[in-house]
């Protein structure tokens, strides 16, 4: 089971499958830092909606992809954790510290066009 | 006791798998949607665990009756090198690999029961109870 | 008794009630986390002014709904703690880590629009 | 010993009733407000423990003299399973659960003097004074 990737204008949307495993998850942060180079995408939603859980290796490594992302030039949103996911991630203590979280695939792609303009004007 | 579910536990799709039959069987017994989802996260934990650091072992899943209320329990169990200090390993942010130091206490916070039976050499068994809120 | 939850422009404000029961905050945590996302709100304030005291089981489970409503991807501020309930909930030891917070619901409000704002134009 | 207030406690709604006579009791003794949520809070974590860990007990307020002054005294008793290790249970941030470990402690702060007898089997008794300020 990999994650699918897919190309929306300037951004890249990776959509996370259930049942991913960690190689899988590794993997990905890989793919993507890679894509984020071929495609010369400036910014990454990732879109967990599907995820029935992310457990602290998942929200250690969701971490590090946007952390790398970012030094890659590219911004990151992650976007679609569900009611009960957050519950049980607020319980387990995990924070996303440094990580822009948004309601869904529509809001953070907005949250995405907003910040790539200001970048624009702002010469960041 | 009614009848168990063992699942093994050696790589990661173990993982996957014993916190998707955590959910099942919580689900047959009639939790709902924000427990099934502490009682998955906490299994993944412990499930992760395992592979991390004993290499292979087992997660048991099974429901109980205690004082007149129906439980889930669940038991990690392995043959690992144990913990040397469980205060230690049960405090929020320690971690003696790359770990957040989260699982252990993060699991105990998601469930109502929490025990674990450890000694270096020894292995380690953890076991979880969540028992099912009233009226359902 | 139950928290009025008010819809304030783009934010939720929840109205704390005096006499508030375990049970209640816990349904409340429940119902914020579904509400952001029906209402696609982008802030949520949670005006505690009405409390005559806030207790380690509140702290915890109030820092728990601000963790668990960013990763919905909603800014949330904490307003209205009485100076006589900020001295007890020092005594105690109760710090609410990672919590934002402000002096009152127009000190709040104006937060998060400050925050909203810088949102759509920096990174974290 | 003047009269006393007793309050069962049995459920979260009990919780909210012992903290909001010891405010009354506070009150009509003198209390000023800042005390008034220090008494209540102080009570609040207490009779949570008894829901938390004994099942069911009671809080007794009443007011007492001693040595010239009038003291509101709060005794929080159960028949649960009792503290095996006090010393532990009084340190900040422990927790054999899923709380803060911030109640015992904390409540011990926010009182002139504080009492605890408890033993594993033979229930846990907390007993609290505060002293009104001379000159109330
Ligand atoms: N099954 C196990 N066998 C041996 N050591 C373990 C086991 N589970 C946990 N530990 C030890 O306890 C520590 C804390 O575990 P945990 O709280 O899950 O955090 P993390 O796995 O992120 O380090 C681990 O770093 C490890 O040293
Ligand atoms: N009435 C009680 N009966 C049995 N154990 C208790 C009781 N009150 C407190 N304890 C024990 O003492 C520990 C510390 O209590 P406390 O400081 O209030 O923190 P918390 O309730 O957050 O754990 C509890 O975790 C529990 O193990």
């Amino acid at each position: 089971m990999r994650v699918p990737v897919l190309k929306q204008g300037a951004c890249l949307v990776a959509v996370f499958q259930p049942g991913l495993t960690d190689a899988e998850l590794l993997a990905l942060r890989e793919d993507l830092s890679v894509r984020v180079g071929e495609h010369r995408a400036r910014g990454v939603v990732l879109d967990v909606t599907a995820l029935d859980l992310i457990d602290s290796f998942g929200a250690r490594t969701l971490r590090g992809i946007a952390l790398a992302l970012r030094l890659r030039g590219a911004e990151t949103v992650l976007v679609g954790i569900q009611p009960d996911v957050a519950f049980a991630m607020a319980q387990l203590g995990l924070t996303l510290e440094g990580v822009d979280t948004a309601l869904d695939l529509e809001e953070g792609t907005a949250l995405l066009s907003r910040r790539l303009a200001a970048r624009r004007h702002n010469g960041r | 006791m009614d009848a168990e579910t063992r699942v093994p536990i050696l790589r990661d799709v173990d993982v996957v798998t014993a916190r998707q039959s955590g959910r099942a069987l919580g689900a047959s017994l009639g939790f709902g949607a924000a427990d099934l989802t502490l009682i998955a996260t906490a299994i993944s934990e412990l499930a992760r665990n395992i592979v991390d650091y004993a290499g292979r072992g087992e997660i048991v899943l099974a429901i109980a009756e205690e004082r007149g209320r129906r439980v889930l329990v669940v038991v990690a169990r392995d043959d690992g090198p144990g913990i040397p200090d469980v205060g230690l390993a049960l405090q929020d942010g320690w971690s003696s690999g790359r770990g957040l130091g989260l699982g252990l206490p993060g699991a105990r916070r998601m469930v109502d029961e929490f025990e674990i039976d450890t000694a270096p050499g020894r292995g380690t068994t953890v076991t979880l109870k969540k028992w099912l809120p009233e009226g359902r």
